[in-house]
């Protein structure tokens, strides 16, 4: 059953130096404000999981956090590099950062096996490509029936999954809509599920076949609301465009980087503090 | 009515061209999902929109700036989750044509998007394959829309992260790739199409104001013209209206960072 | 796209002898109105498929037009048998029937990688279980990277797949919800797909993330009101039990079987026709 | 308030009692269902009933009658599915007991329901495997649901459906299952257990008024009975109470019909 704590406390209770985490959320409901917070208590070492990095990870990595990313594809969405990941990669800053390179469809296919409980996922990609030369894990697999050889690649096991959904209710049941990306099979490969949401409500008033997780697969849930920001959540707040591109160039340079993150995540207590210092016209209504 | 246009605008239009009415489209952002909608609110009113995010038939009233915005949702039949996009709908072969992007491709279409320079120690690190590797496989038909230069236009890649032809001839059905493959890429100079036999991509049709030459000097291996090759149809009027008043909706939607799309 | 036509029509173009056709429906929205169809227009020799054969295909199994069945569980739930395909398997009444026989989890899996477009699928299952023995398409397969020994199994891909849903808009787009089964994947994994729908509505009105088959994987749809009678329809109308439990009697001996079918269901023009004899008291209202 | 029950009251009750408070419960219908919905209204408020044809969580107000009624769709926290059901719900490994029913079984709590006779030329021919093979070993237990008598009680199956402890001892670990198997059957006789060594089924647990003979005389092959075997705790008044307003209260609902759960 799903505790509802704070989110401080659901970071320092589920998530370990060391430990595989794998942070959802395509393009919506990203789960800033627990990237925040993993990045506030120092975690170490983390071999990050996500398929599209985004602004989360360039800020994991850039703060320290990370020494292994398994992606799909690692760019600011609309805008352009993320370059702390590039930092990373190209000149191992702040550490160096090992990478498990996969395609959109593979990393899907490998979070549908997790959740399924499968060693393997089996998809037709990578043909012809470069990816099976620098990453011994697609390899390939014979159909027992047609002959037909196909790729084969690991099913994603996180140690914890972390998403931001919309609304959860009293028992922890919770539920997201709109974009629901892949956030589902993440939470059910993971051995801990730890979820943030936009608001706590009575009842979740969710349609018949709606996105819900369980109560009792969930670790905890904390109410964060803009949690996602500056991703957006679906009903509520709208994505910060102008945020993405900004980051551009706070992230461009270490040192204004540094500064930035000093100013805005080390040292605000949490995630509200830092919407005050973005000016985020609506944190007076959410928080008091 | 003006007839002047930029070389993005008939890149743009020649792109969104390619797509039938009716045909179901997988849309990768920025120039791929500019010209898909642009087809969608000129001839092909039908067009279906396939975001890898998740939604299925997508009518986004402005451009979105991200793969996931929220006005796909909204506009969508439906929107699925993202592993369901790639298992039923691109892998289970739902998908007519897909629209991509590149940073680097080569005579046969193969794109690189994941390095420039050696793997290991690249000297440029890109955001890698995302949707691209299995939409160059299992959609039916691909077409790439990439701006020209000999940076793109390579000799020789790098890095193979979507597959065209391969090596060429028979290369790609042979390793067993049962999509049609790259039957187009659109850049801002001209049209390229590949040869029926050898499959290399050569110049199909040129768009008005730019010569051969420029196109040569702009392709980093020697680049052959179709014998038949021809002018492209410039923009008609209507399509110039439509996609400026497009860009115009998603800048005032936006603001200035509506740009980056 | 979708086209909306008549039921009759639908079979007559979508269904042909010797086809291997797939309705589904887990004990709600079952297609009976299409199986009728499918009886009264004398198809032959189809290889159906079904998790849950229930009293459709015991229907079309007495009816003679039947060569193979592919299921997972055969009975007349909360009853008890299946007394025609007792009597097809049992003694080759009207006709032999080849089985097929998976389990629920395989044959669920076994669609999914149908509409995935793989030729087979990977479970665990059946270890030390007889159906191996019986069934030589239950295979094993090797993990590459833990060296596991898994369950694979062929996909299924049938010819038509037919379900019944709630709602279909103008253009031919469908709406199920409430239990929605394997509907879906018996959809996109099938060539053709005949959907009848309860009504035909201007537009579905859907939940974000709702169960919605867009027009263009439909071929044909066709409005038939208490189409999935005597099972439900959520939102619609509630399951016949008491049919459930009177097919008992009519099925166990073949004359009395013969009998209800000619009066039904070969001797009926339409399903109308059929719930008209029924003695269902809503078929003025749905029908004019 | 009468001390007085049936066979079948015990049964359940005694089913009923296994399932904790909290835990995750597949639920096969008939008796199953029954025994599961009794807990929930009973001691286990907070148990948790899947049902394989995708409702999570469903909280019947009555007996289902069949394994997708209405009912529980209405009730569930939320509706899957039948393949994600089976593949994350209980491949998944998020399932803690499974309760079944069976048409035979042996000594090891294997379970037949497919045939009686040969499969080629059944003497009758049972309903198949339906959701039992995997939730035998994905489920963390299994609870076994079933009346005793020779015919289901038997010395050698004539298939095995779903696996209990196979040949017993660790035949079933070593073939890689990774559930504990199961952990009971519950009659209207008696309770049994595995052995803890052998595995086999032994009487643990004799309903009150039932002799050792009767279990006996209705086992097929020659039943063992544990050391520690003693009576079963009769059913309590308030337990009697919950599970007769149930039954009438789904009599009242489904009409006569109702009988069959």
């Amino acid at each position: 059953m799903a505790e509802w704590v704070s989110l401080a406390e659901a970071i320092a209770a589920g998530v370990r130096d060391g430990d595989t985490v794998a942070m959802e959320g395509f393009t919506h409901l990203i789960p800033f404000a627990a990237g925040h917070e993993i990045i506030r208590q120092k975690r170490r070492d983390l071999s990050l999981i996500r398929m599209t990095p985004d602004l989360i990870y360039d800020q994991l990595i850039g703060a320290g956090c990370a020494k292994k990313l398994t992606f799909s594809w690692g760019g600011n969405p609309g805008v352009g590099s993320l370059h702390r990941f590039r930092d990373a990669v190209e000149n191992d800053w702040p550490a160096p950062l090992e990478i498990e390179e996969r395609s959109h469809s593979d990393l899907a296919n490998a979070y549908v096996t997790g959740a399924a409980n499968l060693p393997f996922a089996v998809l037709r990609g990578y043909t012809g490509s470069d990816f099976a030369r620098v990453n011994d894990r697609i390899r390939s697999i014979t159909c027992p029936f047609t002959g037909e050889v196909l790729a084969a690649t690991p099913s994603v096991r996180p140690d914890v999954a972390i998403i931001h959904a919309q609304k959860a209710d009293w028992k922890g049941n919770v539920l997201l809509w709109g974009i629901i990306g892949v956030q589902k099979e993440a939470v059910l490969a993971a051995k801990t599920a730890i979820i943030t949401v936009e608001e706590r409500v009575r009842s979740l008033d969710a349609a018949p076949n709606a996105c819900v997780l369980p109560s009792w697969v969930v670790t905890a849930v904390c109410e964060v609301p803009r949690g996602a920001s500056p991703s957006y959540a679906h009903g509520y707040y709208e994505r910060d465009n102008l945020f993405y591109r900004t980051w551009d160039q706070i992230s461009r340079e270490r040192d204004r980087f540094m500064c930035w993150l000093n100013q805005h995540v080390l040292e605000t207590r949490d995630f509200s503090e830092y919407l005050k210092l973005q000016g985020d016209p609506h944190v007076q209504a959410v928080y008091q | 009515m003006s007839s002047s246009f930029t070389a993005d605008e008939i890149m743009t239009i020649a792109a969104s061209r390619m797509l039938r009415n009716g045909a179901v489209c997988f849309v990768g952002i920025g120039l791929p999902s500019t010209a898909a909608n642009l087809a969608r609110l000129t001839h092909a009113p039908d067009a279906v929109l396939v975001y890898e995010s998740g939604p299925i038939g997508a009518k986004p009233p402005v451009l979105p700036l991200s793969i996931g915005d929220g006005n796909l949702a909204e506009t969508a039949d439906t929107v699925v989750s993202t592993p369901e996009i790639f298992r039923y709908w691109l892998q289970g072969g739902r998908i007519d044509v897909g629209f991509l992007g590149a940073a680097q491709l080569d005579r046969f279409a193969n794109i690189n998007t994941t390095v420039v320079g050696t793997y290991d120690k690249p000297k440029v690190r890109l955001p890698g394959a995302g949707g691209a590797p299995e939409i160059s496989s299992s959609a039916k038909e691909v077409v790439i829309i990439v701006k020209q230069s000999k940076r793109t236009f390579v000799e020789k890649l790098d890095f193979v992260t979507s597959v065209g032809f391969l090596h060429g001839g028979d290369s790609r059905e042979c390793a067993g790739l049962t999509g049609k493959g790259p039957v187009a890429i659109i850049t801002d100079l001209c049209i390229l199409h590949p040869d029926p036999v050898t499959r290399e991509m050569k110049v199909a049709s040129i768009h008005p104001r730019v010569s051969r030459d420029t196109i040569s000097t702009n392709t980093g291996w020697s680049i052959q013209f179709a014998d038949s090759c021809t002018e492209t149809e410039p923009p008609s009027p209507q399509e110039l209206q439509v996609l400026r008043d497009l860009k115009a909706r998603t800048a005032a939607a936006h603001g200035a960072q509506g740009e980056a799309a």
